[in-house]
């Protein structure tokens, strides 16, 4: 089992992520991409860890770090969705475009 | 109560001062509770304070401190405890507590009570804080506060125009005094490196820090006894002493006369070892400055005081007499005799204020003493404490504390080596003394029954009687048989020794107010039965009239002082309005002129430029803006894309 | 040890079927070995499941003074194999609009939630089905899921009452998976470890709950517990006077059995991790009694306290929704923080005598503190309640 | 059997994972969402890491899906199209997954097996958080009690309606 298949798997989870962010027309759903992005980056610095054998598990660190850092972007993130929503009736990414240059 | 805390005793009367301001207008009920209590708990300090003194003879204890660091230097601040400061803490607290109970009766109906306690509480913090500094800069900060405090004293009834002028006339003409004294702590620091009185030897006062200074030491006296002029009413600073009568009269009774006006004397006496740095005999030039000028402003006041009619203003100029007295006995080398007196005088003096007051209070605020008269039937504890005082400050012999005093003056006087001129000036200072209180006692108490008049209450009595048991009982520490008080201040032990009393000068002293008080009853009595013009006015109306006018002195400051300034400013005033704003009004035209072309140039050469820019950015800005669709899943494709390329090229570069 | 053999006889039967295996292939060995130990769970605490529902409902009826069943079998001891056939036979319901596949996943996710959590219990020497470094982690971890599935079980069977029930059972799991989570910290801090077999092994000399702090702990745990188990005196979510069934609503037939399984498993699955981290669990309370086997003492100390549920659903009224969220924030976690903190005392004072002292102070101070403040502060204290006008 | 394992998980993760992008029906993504990473937990338990595969259990599955479920019920509205997909966006996730999968297969190191590593206990990233990484470990503290506090006011009903 050689790193690169790990790695290739990661990279999938993380364009499967890109894709619900990019194509979805639901706010919630580019949350979802992205924590399936974040996860995918945590496959790889447990990937990374794993196969570098080294004393310190800087990698198992960084991925509970990010984990962490993930759930409290998903918690504020949501919260933003339902202020949105209770602000514009809706949660089509498409309609909220007041930056529009 | 050891040096390290004796911060505590200033800071009573502070906290009683800020909770009483705290209290608000309208809580007169308790607003004096809070003074009284800082001032007892002051005067119980000041106790423990003076009975540590008594430990052993010249005990002194310092405590310093740094206050702050500027470079490699260090402001050092301290305080101490000494005879000195032991008997000063005890006099202004005791005739402090005194004052305040007056003044309870005596402002009862005012509609600023809260206000007047709160300052008047003030007033004693900074005078404490002055009494116990061992550092020339803690004096000068509390000096000045006990400057803010008159002012405020002074002007306390402000809706008053001449209480407003009197208050500026007093700040102002400290102020001239103090510029002086501030320079001299420049100067000294310069000098000596050091404001600590005394540091373990290293002290401006010790004799490490006195040999820095050299021969500076007469200049630095000088500009230092420049405050001391100032604040004691000196000759020819003392106009404005006078004027502050306009204050309430616990006012005067406190500040001018027991306390603040004693600073400067204390001053003086404080830095005594400056002023006889490298004296031959006991005689320095700065020494004998202060002898002339305290003989010249004792005789002045004294001679001006036989001609005033207002009861407050003769004890004012008999307090500005009296300070040049003391000061004279500072000059000549007598520097416990003038602090006794200085003593002695805050005692007495202050009971002559407050028993004016009750005059005044009892005679419904007629302060005219012509307009008094045959009060002592109306009034018989004001008068026989009234006429303890009198005496005292007369210098009636044995049982009044001011007789010794002054004798040991006048013996001070008499030693002096270089003129014996100041011995029969003060001489003549002591008739005139007798005279004009004698002339005061007349009018007021004795003679027709004047206008209504009503003995005051209990609470304004009673320190009256107090006030008066004092200067009997304090007599007995003065007299020469037991100079106890005297060799307390030098720092030795007192000997009993009975023989001295009947020293020959005690002769002189009772001939001098045998005299004054005789030419007194003399001139006064038999005139008086009939009319209330005063029989010297009638001989000598020009002369009389000069003295009554104070000599004319605030007039002469007017036509000279007052008009250089005024000429001065005015010429500044041309200056700057023909000169200055021509210059300025040149730059300014120069400015237009340029401005007329930078103008035409931008108008015609720079703008259009401009414009064509902004439309040119505007256009482009309208093409880049396209690009923001304001969807997110745009931006986040294009950051997709951008990831994309980043990965490719760093793949193409591996 | 002389009871040696009967202590470890499962732990010998287990070895004693493994020396079958044709020897070489440790996959094989270890997949078996799992099975077997699935099996053992299973076997244990489907039979406990039978028990507990015949042995819950004739304890009832004796507290409310009547028999509880006693038709089938002897002593009525058959009723749960009626209970199944009948289960198994009726007709199972799906409501038309229901989300089908989110309506059938939901009792499986739970009840196989439920059966996970008892895996990482240690019911004696040398018998903890599964043994991981993070046991206690394992097993709230895997309990949060609890939560989803209920919540796709109201979801699922489009119906209001169901969605309510499934909010209600939410929110207060998410509260009282607080408490329950904090006062498992002092035991974990104490021991050390998060291994369920280490924090049995650290009280073979005194068990926590004698310590002031572990007691306050386990009495919160196991009210959080009975909370997160959905019992009563807190089963709002499922009140029948209010929401009919709560989540479980539009269930029915072996499905409802399910989610009944599940609740049951889910009140094992806490009391043992109860037994374990505050009752010693397999140790004897004496060492006098050690003759007794391990698993003897897991399982009895693991029937008082379901009694002690049982107990609970016999005497207490179902309180209000708001009571429970109040009680949960406002009494349930500052106790829950101060018990970490007695047991850090307790820990830096030494372990001895005055550390008992110690921590007992903090544990009662808080403990007045809150009481009085929830009593009298009109900003604590509960709402009155007022008759409708 | 360890490799079949592999990509059975693998399967299962990618698969409900793109199933939570493309399923038109908002719960089930969500509830697919939430079976991806009981996958990529699993994963991690694979790998070694079994203190960080039950952290994500525990944060994803007990707290973030219930969270996302939650936002979609307040969130729902009827008769919104909602179910639109950006065919812009295959087109772009397709080129960086060629991109990665191409840098990946380019780059020769990666081709290697994992060493023979003594397991990883929680005692030693208990050891580890608290002396090395115990400000980071702060830092992450105090991001989600702000993240806390600020999700709390963002949701908050505005008092003024």
């Amino acid at each position: 089992m050689t790193l690169s298949i790990l790695l290739m798997v990661s990279s999938a989870l993380f364009c499967i992520g890109l894709l619900a962010a990019l194509s979805r027309r639901h706010a919630i759903f580019i949350l979802i991409g992205i924590e399936m992005m974040l996860a995918a980056a945590n496959i790889n610095f447990i990937a990374f860890w794993r196969y570098n054998a080294q004393p310190q598990p800087t990698g198992v660190i960084v991925a509970i770090f990010a984990i962490a850092i993930a759930a409290a972007e998903a918690a504020v993130g949501l919260a933003l969705i339902i202020a949105i929503y209770r602000h514009y009736r809706t949660t089509n990414v498409d309609q909220l475009d007041r930056l529009k240059g | 109560m050891n040096a390290a805390n004796v911060w505590l005793i200033p800071f009573a009367p502070l906290i009683a001062s800020l909770s009483i301001l705290l209290l608000g207008k309208s809580r007169r009920a308790i607003a004096s509770a809070p003074a009284i209590a800082g001032q007892v708990i002051a005067l119980t300090m000041s106790i423990f304070a003076f009975a540590r003194t008594l430990r052993a003879p010249g005990y002194r204890e310092v405590h310093n401190f740094v206050w702050f660091n500027f470079g490699d230097q260090s402001m050092q601040l301290g305080w101490m405890i000494d005879p000195l400061a032991a008997a000063m803490l005890l006099m202004i607290t005791f005739v402090g507590l005194c004052i305040f109970v007056f003044s309870i009766g005596y402002m009862a109906d005012d509609k600023h009570f809260t206000r007047f306690f709160a300052y008047l509480s003030f007033f004693s913090a900074a005078m404490l804080g002055v009494v116990i500094a061992n550092s020339l800069l803690l004096l000068f900060i509390c000096w000045e506060l006990v400057g803010l405090a008159s002012y405020l004293l002074i002007g306390f009834w402000i809706e008053r125009p001449s209480a407003a002028a009197a208050a500026r006339k007093a700040f102002i003409t400290t102020r001239i005094g103090d510029m002086g004294f501030f320079l001299g702590i420049l100067l000294l620091y310069h000098k000596s490196d050091t404001l600590l009185f005394y540091d373990n030897g290293h002290g401006c006062l010790e004799n490490a820090g006195l040999l820095l200074l050299g021969a500076s030491a007469t200049a630095i006296a000088l500009l230092i006894f420049c405050g001391a002029v100032g604040k004691s009413g000196q000759f020819p600073l003392h106009v404005w002493l006078p004027d502050a009568m306009e204050g309430p009269t616990p006012v005067s009774a406190l500040i001018h006369a027991a306390t603040m006006v004693a600073a400067g004397v204390f001053l003086v006496a404080r830095l005594y070892p400056i002023f006889s740095a490298g004296a031959i005999n006991g005689v320095t030039t700065s020494l004998t400055i202060v002898v002339w000028i305290g003989v010249i402003t004792g005789l002045i006041a004294a001679l001006i005081a036989v001609a005033q009619f207002d009861i407050k203003r003769i004890l004012a100029y008999s307090t500005v007499s009296q300070l040049g007295l003391m000061m004279v006995s500072l000059g000549v080398g007598g520097v416990t005799a003038g602090m006794l007196h200085l003593l002695a005088h805050g005692f007495f003096k202050a009971l002559l204020f407050l028993g004016a007051g009750s005059v005044i209070h009892g005679a419904h605020h007629e302060q005219d003493i012509r307009g008094m008269g045959g009060l002592r039937g109306a009034m018989p504890i004001t008068f026989a404490t009234y006429a303890a005082g009198m005496m005292a400050l007369s210098g009636v012999p044995l049982v009044f504390c001011g007789a010794w005093t002054k004798e040991e003056i006048l013996h001070a006087a008499w030693r002096w080596p270089v003129s014996h001129v100041p011995f029969y000036l003060v001489m003549l200072g002591v008739v005139l003394t007798a005279l004009y209180m004698t002339r005061q006692m007349i009018y007021v108490f004795d003679g027709k029954r004047g206008p209504a008049a009503h003995e005051s209450p209990r609470v304004m009595t009673t320190p009256l009687i107090v006030l008066a048991a004092c200067t009997v009982v304090l007599s007995v520490f003065l007299t020469p048989a037991w100079p106890w008080l005297d060799h307390y201040l030098l720092g030795e032990r007192a000997h009993v020794d009975l023989w001295k009393i009947f020293d020959q000068t005690i002769l002189i002293s009772l001939l001098l107010v045998g005299a004054g008080i005789g030419l007194g009853v003399f001139f006064y009595r038999e005139a008086l039965r009939g009319r209330r013009q005063d029989p010297f006015q009638t001989a000598q109306p020009a002369l009389f009239r000069f003295l009554a006018n104070r000599m004319w002195l605030d007039e002469l400051y007017d036509y000279t002082v007052i008009r250089a300034a005024r000429m001065l400013s005015r010429i500044a005033d041309w200056l700057d309005r023909y000169f200055w704003d021509g210059l300025v009004r040149l730059v300014g035209l120069l400015g237009q002129l340029f401005g007329i072309i930078t103008k035409t140039a931008d108008e015609r050469g720079i703008n259009s430029g401009v414009d064509e820019t902004t439309v040119g950015a505007r256009g482009l800005g309208r093409v880049v803006s396209s690009a923001h669709s304001g969807q997110i899943q745009t931006y986040l494709g294009a950051i997709g894309l951008g990831m994309l390329a980043l990965l490719l090229l760093y793949a193409w570069l591996a | 040890m002389s009871t040696g053999f009967v202590d470890q006889i499962f732990v010998r039967l287990k070895v004693w079927i493994m020396h079958f295996l044709p020897p070489g292939h440790d996959l094989i060995a270890s997949f078996v070995s799992a099975l077997l130990n699935i099996s053992g769970v299973l076997i244990v605490f489907l039979t406990l499941f039978a028990a507990m529902s015949v042995l819950e409902r004739k304890i009832l009826g004796r507290m409310q003074n009547r028999y509880g069943p006693n038709r089938v079998g002897p002593f009525g001891l058959l009723q749960p194999v009626a209970d199944g056939i009948k289960m198994l036979i009726k007709e199972d319901i799906v409501p038309a609009r229901a989300d089908k596949v989110v309506h059938f996943l939901a009792p499986i996710i739970i009840a196989a939630v439920a059966m996970l959590t008892l895996g990482i219990i240690p019911y004696g020497r040398n018998m903890t089905p599964l043994s991981i470094d993070g046991g206690i982690l394992f097993f709230f971890a895997i309990g949060s899921t609890t939560e989803l599935a209920v919540f796709m079980a109201g979801w699922g069977s489009n119906n209001k009452f169901s969605m309510l029930g499934a909010m209600r059972a939410i929110a207060q799991m998410v509260s009282y998976e607080l408490p329950l989570i904090i006062t498992t910290l002092p035991v974990v801090m104490i021991v050390g470890s998060l291994s369920p077999d280490q924090i049995v092994a650290a009280q073979s000399k005194y068990w926590f709950v004698f310590t002031p702090w572990g007691l306050a702990a386990f009495l919160l745990f196991f009210t959080s517990g009975l909370v997160e188990s959905n019992r009563t005196p807190f089963d709002v979510p499922e009140g029948e006077s209010e929401i009919v069934a709560g989540h479980m609503t539009e269930y029915s037939g072996f499905k409802y059995a399910t989610f009944f399984l599940a609740e049951y498993f889910g009140m094992f699955a806490i009391s043992g991790l109860a037994v374990t981290l505050f009752l010693g669990g397999w140790h004897a309370p004496l060492s006098i009694l050690r003759f007794v086997p391990s698993y003897i003492w897991f399982f009895g100390k693991l029937s008082i306290l379901l009694f002690v549920f049982v107990w609970a659903r016999g005497t207490l009224p179902r309180t209000r929704v708001d009571q429970v969220m109040n009680f949960a924030w406002k009494f349930m976690l500052p106790m829950a923080f101060t018990c970490v903190v007695s047991a850090a005392v307790w820990h830096y004072a030494g372990r001895g005598f005055f550390a008992w002292i110690w921590s007992l102070v903090i544990i009662a101070g808080v403990y007045m503190t809150l009481s009085i403040l929830l009593d009298t502060k009109k900003k604590f204290a509960p709402r009155v309640y007022r008759f409708a006008e | 059997m360890i490799n079949i394992a592999f990509f059975i998980i693998a399967a299962l993760t990618l698969g409900s994972a793109l199933a939570a992008a493309t399923n038109p029906k908002l719960m089930h993504a969500a509830l697919s969402f939430a079976i991806a990473f009981v996958g990529v937990s699993t994963l991690f338990f694979w790998l070694g890491a079994e203190f960080v595969g039950l952290v994500q259990i525990f944060v994803y599955i007990g707290a973030v899906a219930v969270l996302i479920v939650f936002t979609i019920l307040l969130t729902r509205r009827e008769g919104e199209q909602l179910r639109g997909f950006n065919w812009s966006g295959v087109v772009v996730a397709l080129a960086v997954f060629a991109g990665l999968v191409w840098s990946i297969l380019k780059s020769p190191s990666m081709s290697i097996l994992p060493p023979e590593v003594s397991p990883l206990t929680v005692k030693r990233i208990g050891e580890v958080l608290m002396s090395d990484y115990v400000w980071p470990l702060m830092g992450v503290g105090v991001l989600l009690t702000v993240a806390l506090l600020g999700a709390l006011i963002l949701a908050m009903e505005d008092k003024r309606e």
